[in-house]
């Protein structure tokens, strides 16, 4: 396989952020394909086990989007989260998570050109900090050296 | 202004002119209170002035 | 110390003779040396068996959660602060408990006499005033008690119960000039592959035995995450991974209601210091919302809660 | 696109006629994709960005519009395309030449023209005259334009040859080898026909080779075009006579089907006069045949050319040209009659050929046999003729002799008939033309057609080819056997409105010519042709007259086959019930104001174009930078009431009551754009933040964000030359200094009005509007028009901000809902679906439809791959790709799929669920399948269309996100949709006038109420009040509404009720009223809590020391009783924002400064010589009771500023009465006495912390409701089914609170209207066995979904929760699981990955 690319999972709430992806693909704003987008009615919705889960299956990466403070469409969700994102970055980079894997942003549905900036700044900021090295217990599919390998062998299996 | 009391039936269909947000919404509330409502908007698209606003006040969230 | 024995024992006399409560929960001398047991008294003519000691460092809040009785018990400053979350966390009415305030003057980590005794068995210890007399076999040693105090109670800062029916004592002076958190930000002083070897190194021991999360009494969840099964998506075995998580996510879910009162690391069996992970959550909610654990009934557990103004410079 | 037309009959009974706009793409079809507006050459102003930007004619308003179709704007057929016989789409191919698109160009000339470089060269060009262009300066050079792009293709190695169609075998003979005949055969061809050409002379191309001299039409420009009919496989054959060689009959035996008769007009028609027969006399063809073949005849020196046509001109070049010295033109009529192009008759002035006007030959002079001289006779122009040109007249004696060589007749052509031999049944018309149908041009032979100069007599060669063509359709039909006529009798007419003011004059391109002496002895050609540049900057003149193009290129971009190119309007009868006016306003355009200079100062632009600059989705994507030099702007001014209050420019006397808020939110929106050291002011005269939360607003605007704010109406705006655009400012500080500050930019606060369509449609439909053009109305019936059924809300019922417009809307939806109560449901369909098949127990059966979107997936994605890796995953039964998914037929498919595979789970890889899940849901439970067993892979917005420069890992990603969605759609669960059963009963919380209007409204729509009032009677505050401030009488109003509510058969009025308890939630509400005897438990559906505010008592200003300060209220009961102390008052002092606008109140009671100013006017009518002052902060007579304020100022009313920092003092001394005040102007304290002084107290709530907790709702810090959303849900609560209006809403005149009572009335209606209400399935669940009771879910979630029930533990009610997922996430015993989104289903996208 050539370079290594960075595997970045992004949790993006389905009112703004989702939205603000979905514009920029009308827009045709483009940005790096490093990213995997996991819908969730709102950024409440993230339990940091999702995170840590993400992690654990060897995402270089784990981006975390949601609707700015007061536009949330469930009137609070983001203000909840906004407080559980805070704690748990700082505990996972207290105990030796890079800086660079974890990101969070507040995008609303129509800041397309924001949502593929700050999706830029996600990937060179993951490849700045280099592959998975922590905190891996399974390795991912994802367009790796052994995923046809895998594939064959789940096809016999059928 | 009794509904019943005229003589010829009354028709449980409403014509809204003009598709900005009190248009919307009266569209709205009218098909859920369980009349047919007819929008009629003259640009290709609903959503009036408020959809050329970036941000609204008070609240300053977004008018998309 | 001993003072608050008696004050104990005429308490709970007064209190199941009178029908009060059902039953006192206190501490008894344990089988072994510097461990005192907890004991649950339902009669008056039990009530001998109470005792206060400088070891009764178990944080008796976790024998409260959930139970239908009326119930006395003696509480420190930190077991104190943990009813408090009990009651905040609906998991006790307030007239169902009748606290016995116990100003504390701090709990002796018996590990550290251990370590000080080099192999050599403890029989008998005796407190008296702030010097501890341990005799063996063929030796006696007066020791200062303050030195052998538990890491928490050392840097403790609210040595008064926040809440009691009845204090056993008049309160003691609170420690106002200690630096709670002089080791995490030693951690934090670290880069991070440093702290990551840190914290491997720290949780390589760990047996996944749960002592930590049974000792403590904010974990009362019926089914606790590591026994989740559809998905099971933290293993059971010893794997660096599996057991980190465990411990990032045990840290987590105490975030803001920990009241740093060393259970965990006293039931711990390999003796990790469990509580640098706490520590820097508490660090982080005092820092970032000015909030301390079961200090007031009225407040709500900072992750119950929010302001439109929550600092945010860490999102985008 | 659509508008009203008409309305007639009466309110529950009307006929509208609706005109639905011709749209041109089908709704249905169109896919959103944008592919058209990729393709489409026209662009305009986006009027959408105000003008900033620009957008194609194929459009769409802005991305996420609904419905995302897009739409063509069309005017008409534009004024070219319509005069050119050929109807060429010239707009379309100007508009592709503008932008180089060449090769397109030509493809659309020949849809219409197979011959353009020969048209480029000798068309007349109608389309020219017909050019809007030449209003402006000059037309448009198009036919220059098509020659440019017809040379381009001659010069292409490849030329462009259409393919044909579908291979015919019949064959088709065409007569004659003109620019008729070739293009009937070049269709034909191109049909699929086998196509014979016979050609009675040696050369192809009739007129045009032997017509038409080679200077002006080189042969090889013939040959090329010629060729490009032969490559279609076109049979020619020269010297070939019908008639003689064969005729008719014969060809009709060999097998052809049809035939085209083209053999134009080679006949020259006599001159009728003596001697005409000499030698050295040429008719003009025979000369220009002659010479064309090769054959240079000399005609001697001088040549004398009779005619006035090109015919004529090309006789007296070519003469020029083959030697003679003197050829010159006779021509009867004058110069502006030569029926010659311009070009030629200057190219002729050119070459020094004389031409003499107003001369007719009458005699040709022979010596020998041979012509010496001609006799001509002076002529003058009479009456016009049959052809509308003036007939000429003879002058008497006027002849005179010239001596010529030769002479040439030019005055007209004759068909000569030789082929029509008998068998023929076809006839001539008098003037020797054939006869043939004018639309079909078929013959009285049925397979014999005709056109060109033989049908019209001598015409232009467009002509000619236009009629080939239709010959062509009619033959195609003919020999299928299908109607001739149908569809074919289309009438062009050009566009009319097209503006042809403000562009500026540019100069049309002028042809290269050969200089005059390179023409002489050569048969060059004359003109060059344009450069490419000339083409372009030609091009760009165009004024785009029909705004599309008709250049089609949409129809081949267009995958889904949407565009309709002729659409038409359609005008629809409807019959409802009643009718809403929602049209909105426009903002005011302050052009007018020459001061502020807002045409010319590019950086002085108005608030929508600023608005548009800030948005995302805006010109600039938000980032704000000034039109002049795109600078970042660093200090920026808002200038208020630009078209409002100012009675001088634009009559707009109202204020337009928004402008304050949004010039704040705008500055405080600016800063967070641009950082923190963007400088804003804001001048203005009062500060009008009078709604919920907005004084909070301009608090913070002040404090935190550090908006400048001063108090002063800016005069003029200069720029400051060399500053590359700055604006200088001058205003007058309140000390009375002339100021003046630069600004990068200025923005125009600009007011609202009503729209010129809107006043157009008011008239229409008998509306009527007051004199601020707003729609008039009673403030005890604000949403009704003045005509009975019709009712109006929004910017159109008066200037108001969004929350406004909303709740008048919802009140306008209560009001007709009464009127119609009757017919409610009547019309409604209810779907039916079929049973749904219970999918318990099966494994997952998934089917997987992979979208290629036209080319919007496929274009990057390898959307095969994908499918045939689809196939690999687990579980998958069934994987298919689509060209469209979405579309209507692909549904079908989907549903037999669905049930031939027994499939149970659907994947639908294509766009994004957020617009397309609820259709393919919809698919699917018509399929009987539970909706929610459902997911997407957004593989065109989150991949094809933002990977385009990657498709490889594009569509790696692709398979990636297919894996994830079929690993999460495993696991998906059938989820119900719990239903509820509705109590179809209303409780409203207080009888004010706010309680009242919604008990009525909703008993009006036949729901039975219980109105609860805490005191002894109805009527609330309204009691205690006089008069609106349009004088309308309270008092009575209040008495008949109290009335119609005590006698109200399906109200029960309950006074001196309290609600003591309220369980259960929306639809199912119990409560018990404590009203003294036994509490009544009722039970009601919906809640609605008006329990209104009271008057704030003061203790400052001697207020209770002194019985002459009173409040408001205090004042109006004693201008009621007429109490002699007020008659007699010879100064009366009015005192406003007394508690209110205060740190530990800071927020605005809205109404005082009306109120105070209506009973100054009161008590200046009552004695006109007392002295009234009114001392204020800021007057806040917002929307159109800013007359009043008019009024009050030219009544003598005094109006004296304060500031909260010196409030007035109010001191009794040896019993009088004064007020001390700084005055604003004069700067110095000043002493009033008063007999009265009036203070105008806030508004209080009547909070009710228990009321608000029996029902869960929130209050906010100054005790007022918390309304669900302050813009999108004025009147509902976050907890469903309980709504809100009146003043525990926030202070509000009677007339608003009106309106939102009537608006809570509807959108309680919304929910009593449903016997049953369904709830999403997408609704958190709690397991009780994990739940340890900890609270936190109960305590964080905004709708109080989850309660304890009775065993202790959570439980959530599926009617309440909206699917937030919240307490799922905060749950740490992981009790909760979202339904659709549960922890099992997301770790398994997490680990598929």
């Amino acid at each position: 396989m050539n370079a290594w690319e960075p595997k970045i999972i992004a949790f993006l709430c389905n009112w703004c952020s989702y939205g603000a992806a979905d514009l920029a693909g009308v827009s045709r704003l483009q940005y790096p394909v490093n990213i995997r987008i996991i819908r969730v009615p709102c950024s409440g919705r993230i339990n940091p086990k999702f995170i840590l889960g993400a992690l654990r299956h060897g995402a270089d990466g784990v981006w975390v989007s949601g609707c700015h403070p007061g536009d949330c469409h469930y009137i609070e969700g983001n203000y909840y989260a906004r407080r559980k994102f805070a704690l748990l970055k700082s505990l996972l980079e207290h105990t030796g998570i890079e800086p660079g894997r974890l990101h969070f942003s507040w995008i609303s549905s129509a800041e397309a050109s924001k949502f593929a900036e700050t999706a830029r700044e996600v990937v060179e900021a993951v490849r700045a900090v280099g592959p998975a090295r922590h905190f891996i217990k399974t390795k991912p599919t994802w367009d790796d050296i052994e995923a046809p390998v895998q594939a064959a062998c789940q096809v016999e299996v059928g | 202004m009794n509904s019943s009391g005229s003589g010829n039936p009354m028709v449980g269909s409403v014509l809204v002119v003009g598709g900005g947000i009190a248009g919307m919404q009266s569209a709205l509330d009218l098909a859920e209170m369980g009349y047919y409502v007819y929008l009629v908007e003259k640009e290709p698209s609903i959503g009036g002035v408020m959809a050329q606003l970036d941000k609204t006040f008070p609240t300053n969230d977004c008018a998309m | 110390m001993h003072a608050y024995t008696e004050k104990i024992r005429e308490a709970a006399q007064r209190l199941l003779t009178e029908k009060k409560v059902d039953a006192v929960i206190g501490f008894r001398h344990g089988t072994v040396p510097m461990m005192s047991e907890p004991v649950c008294v339902r009669h008056a003519d039990q009530v001998h068996q109470l005792v206060w000691n400088g070891f009764c460092g178990i944080n008796l809040a976790n024998y409260l959660a959930k139970r239908k009785d009326r119930v006395a018990v003696t509480a420190k400053g930190c077991d104190s602060r943990n009813i408090v979350i009990h009651l905040q966390e609906n998991q006790i009415r307030r007239d169902q408990v009748y606290i016995l305030g116990a100003p504390c003057h701090g709990m002796v980590d018996r590990r550290k006499v251990w370590e000080f005794l080099k192999g050599r068995e403890p029989l008998q210890v005796m407190e008296n005033g702030s010097s501890l007399k341990v005799s063996g076999k063929g030796f006696e040693e007066v020791l200062e008690r303050q030195a052998f105090l538990q890491d928490n109670c050392r840097i403790c800062t609210h040595r008064n119960p926040v809440i009691y029916d009845e204090l056993l004592g008049d309160p003691v002076p609170e420690q106002t000039d200690v630096d709670r958190y002089e080791d995490v930000r030693r951690v934090e002083a670290m880069d991070s592959e440093g702290r990551w070897r840190y914290f491997n190194d720290l949780i390589a021991s760990c047996i996944r035995c749960y002592a930590c999360r049974n000792a403590c009494p904010l974990c009362y969840c019926p089914t606790c995450f590591v026994d989740e099964s559809r998905p099971q998506w933290v293993g059971k075995t010893l794997d660096p991974t599996d057991t980190r998580t465990f411990h990032l996510l045990r840290a987590f879910h105490v975030a803001g209601r920990c009241t740093d009162c060393g259970s965990c690391e006293r039931a711990c069996p390999m003796s990790i210091p469990v509580r640098q992970f706490t520590k820097k959550l508490e660090k982080d909610v005092k820092e970032l919302y000015g909030y301390e654990a079961g200090v007031v009934v009225e407040g709500r557990p900072p992750l119950d809660t929010y302001r439109p103004d929550d600092p945010q410079d860490f999102i985008k | 696109m659509s508008e009203v037309e008409e309305v007639s009959g009466q309110p529950g009974d009307f006929r509208v006629k609706v005109r639905r706009k011709a749209r041109y793409i089908d709704l249905e079809k169109c896919t959103g994709c944008g592919e058209c507006a990729r393709v489409c050459p026209v662009s305009l102003k986006n009027d959408y960005d105000m003008g900033l930007s620009e957008r194609r004619a194929a459009y769409r308003r802005y991305a996420q519009a609904v419905p995302g179709a897009f739409a063509i704007e069309k005017r008409g057929t534009s004024p070219c395309k319509a005069t050119c016989p050929a109807h060429i789409s010239v707009q379309g191919y100007v508009a592709l030449a503008a932008q180089g698109r060449w090769r397109e160009a030509l493809e659309l000339i020949k849809k219409d023209n197979p011959l353009p470089a020969i048209c480029g060269r000798v068309c007349h060009h109608p389309c020219e005259s017909a050019c809007m262009r030449g209003k402006v300066d000059e037309p448009v050079a198009i036919d220059f334009i098509k020659r440019y792009i017809a040379d381009l293709d001659l010069k292409a190695e490849t030329r462009f040859v259409p393919e044909i169609k579908q291979k015919r075998d019949e064959k088709i003979a065409v007569i004659g080898s003109g620019p008729a005949g070739l293009t009937c055969a070049y269709y034909l061809a191109v049909e699929g026909y086998r196509v014979t050409v016979f050609e009675k002379l040696p050369v192809l191309g009739g007129m045009l080779t032997v017509g038409i001299p080679s200077y002006r039409l080189p042969r090889d420009i013939i040959e090329a075009e010629i060729q490009v009919i032969r490559d279609l496989g076109v049979e020619f054959k020269t010297g070939v006579e019908i008639g003689k060689d064969f005729t008719i009959g014969q060809l009709r035996e060999q097998g052809y089907k049809a035939f085209f008769i083209g053999i134009g007009a080679h006949e020259c028609k006599k001159l009728g006069i003596e001697g005409e027969d000499l030698q050295g006399v040429y008719p003009g063809v025979q000369y220009l045949r002659e010479v064309n073949l090769g054959n240079r005849i000399f005609l001697g020196d001088r040549v004398a050319v009779v005619g006035g046509g090109n015919v004529a001109m090309d006789c007296v070049r070519t003469a020029l040209r083959t030697g003679s010295k003197k050829p010159f033109i006779v021509y009867r009529r004058s110069l502006a009659e030569m029926p010659a192009n311009e070009e030629e008759i200057e190219e002729c002035r050119e070459e020094g050929i004389e031409i003499l006007t107003l001369t007719n030959p009458v005699r040709v002079i022979g010596e020998n046999g041979r012509v010496k001289a001609i006799e001509c006779v002076k002529m003058e122009l009479g009456e016009p003729d049959a052809s509308g040109r003036r007939r000429p007249v003879a002058v008497k004696g006027s002849n005179f002799v010239i001596e010529v060589d030769a002479v040439i007749a030019a005055i007209g052509q004759e068909t000569d008939w030789a082929c029509l031999t008998p068998e023929c049944a076809c006839s001539l018309s008098d003037w020797r033309t054939l006869k043939v149908d004018p639309v079909t041009l078929q013959s009285d032979d049925p397979d014999i057609f005709a056109g060109g100069d033989a049908v019209t007599g001598p015409a232009t060669v467009i002509e000619a080819i236009a009629a080939g063509k239709e010959a062509a359709v009619s033959i195609h039909r003919y020999v299928r056997g299908e109607d001739l006529r149908r569809g074919r009798e289309k009438r062009w007419e050009a566009v009319q409105n097209v503006p042809t003011e403000g562009y500026d004059r540019i100069p049309r391109e002028r042809m290269p010519r050969l200089r005059p002496e390179e023409r002489l002895g050569n048969f060059n050609e004359v003109q060059l042709g344009f450069t490419e540049e000339q083409v372009r900057r030609e091009a760009q003149r165009c004024l785009d007259c029909g705004v599309c193009s008709e250049c089609y290129r949409c129809v081949e971009a267009c995958l889904a086959g949407a565009v309709v190119h002729d659409d038409a309007d359609q005008v629809q009868e409807l019959h409802v019930g009643a009718v809403i006016l929602a049209p909105g306003f426009q903002p005011f355009d302050p052009s007018v104001y020459d001061t502020y200079g807002y045409m010319r100062l590019a950086n002085v632009m108005t608030a929508m174009e600023f608005e548009r600059l800030l948005s995302a989705s805006g010109p600039t994507m938000g980032h704000v930078v000034r039109p002049s030099d795109h600078k970042e702007p660093k200090k920026i001014a808002w200038l208020q009431c630009v078209g409002s209050r100012d009675i001088h420019h634009c009559d707009h006397a109202y204020c337009s009551a928004v402008c304050c808020m949004y010039a704040i939110k705008e500055a405080v929106i600016a800063k967070e754009h641009a950082g923190r050291d963007l400088e804003t002011t804001i001048f203005f005269m009062d500060m009008r933040t009078h709604g919920k939360d907005f004084e909070n607003y301009y608090n913070r605007a002040q404090e935190e964000h550090g908006v400048r704010f001063i108090r002063s109406r800016v005069h003029s705006l200069e720029e400051v030359p060399g500053s590359g655009g700055d604006v200088e400012v001058h205003y007058v500080t309140e000390d009375g200094q002339v100021v003046s500050e630069v600004f990068d930019m200025v923005i125009l606060s600009v007011g609202l009005q009503t729209p010129d369509e809107a006043k157009k449609l008011a008239e229409r439909l008998q509306v009527k509007l007051n004199d601020d053009f707003f729609a008039d109305h009673s403030s005890f019936d604000p949403v009704a028009s003045s005509r009975p059924g019709v009712f109006v809300c929004g910017a159109f019922q008066g200037p108001k901000d969004i929350p406004q417009s909303v709740m008048e809307a919802s009140a306008a939806a209560a009001a007709a809902g009464s009127l119609l109560g009757a017919a409610r449901g009547t019309l409604v369909k209810e779907k039916e679906i079929p049973a749904q098949r219970n999918v318990y127990g099966e494994p997952p059966r998934i089917g997987v439809f992979v979208c290629h979107c036209g080319i919007n997936i496929s274009g990057v994605v390898d959307v095969r791959a994908v499918a045939e890796y689809a196939k690999t995953l687990p579980y998958v039964e069934y994987v298919t790709d689509n060209l469209y998914t979405c579309s209507q037929d692909t549904q079908e498919v989907m549903k037999k799929v669905i049930r031939e595979h027994n499939l149970n789970r659907i994947v639908v890889a294509a766009c994004t669920p957020r617009t397309h899940e609820p259709l393919f849901q919809e698919t699917m439970a018509d399929a009987g399948l539970n909706k929610y067993l459902f997911e997407m892979a957004n593989i065109r917005n989150q991949d094809s269309w933002v990977h385009g420069m990657d498709p490889a890992m594009a569509t790696e990603k692709a398979k990636d996100l297919v894996r994830m969605t079929v690993a999460k759609v495993a696991l998906l669960e059938p989820l119900p949709e719990p239903e509820l059963s509705v109590i179809r009963r209303a409780l409203v919380v207080g009888g004010g006038v706010s309680g009242m209007t919604a008990a009525l409204s909703l008993a009006a729509q036949g729901y039975p109420v219980d109105l609860v009032e805490s005191g002894p009677e109805l009527g609330g505050q309204a009691l205690k009040l006089n008069s609106t401030w349009r004088g309308e009488d309270i008092q009575g109003y209040v008495k008949e509404l109290s009335r119609r509510v005590s006698e109200h058969p399906q109200i029960r009025v309950h006074l001196n009720a309290r609600l003591t308890q309220v369980e259960g939630f929306v639809g199912n509400f119990k409560s018990v009223i404590q009203n003294g005897g036994d509490p009544i438990t009722v039970e009601h559906g919906i809640a609605v809590i008006a329990t209104g505010g009271r008057e704030y008592k003061p203790d400052e200003y001697l207020y209770g020391q002194d019985p002459r300060v009173l409040t408001h209220l205090e004042l109006d009961e004693k201008l009621r009783a007429d109490d002699p102390a007020i008659r007699q008052a010879r100064s009366v002092v009015f005192i406003q924002c007394v508690g209110s606008r205060e740190p530990q109140r800071p927020y605005c009671s809205r109404v005082c400064c009306t109120h105070t100013i209506h009973s100054a006017l009161e008590i200046k009518r009552r004695n006109p010589d007392a002295d009234v002052y009114v001392l204020y902060r800021d007057i806040r007579t917002y929307g159109e009771r800013e007359r009043i304020y008019q009024e009050a100022r030219r009544a003598g009313v005094l109006f004296i500023r304060y500031s909260l920092e010196d409030k007035p003092v109010v001191a009794a001394t040896d019993g009088a009465l004064t007020v001390t005040v700084t005055d604003h102007i004069l700067r110095r304290p000043v002493r009033l006495p008063a007999d009265v002084v009036t203070l105008a107290t806030a508004i209080l709530p009547n909070a009710d912390e228990a009321l608000a907790q029996l029902f869960k709702v929130p209050l906010n810090e100054e005790s007022f409701f918390v309304e669900a959303h302050a813009k999108l849900r004025p009147v509902d609560f976050a907890t469903d089914g309980v709504f809100l209006c009146g003043l525990a809403h926030y202070p509000k005149p009677l007339d608003e609170s009106i309106a939102q009572a009537q608006a809570a009335a509807a959108r309680a209606a919304t929910i009593l209207a449903r016997d049953r209400i369904r709830f999403p399935g997408t609704v958190a669940r709690t397991n009780p066995f994990l739940c340890s009771a900890c609270g936190t879910c109960v305590a964080i979630c905004p709708y109080s979904a989850p309660r304890f029930n009775e065993r202790g533990v959570a439980e959530i009610n599926p009617a309440l929760c909206k699917g937030c997922g919240l307490c799922v996430a905060s749950c740490r015993s992981g009790a909760i699981q979202l339904q659709g989104f549960d922890d099992a289903q997301i770790f398994s996208m997490i680990d598929s990955l």
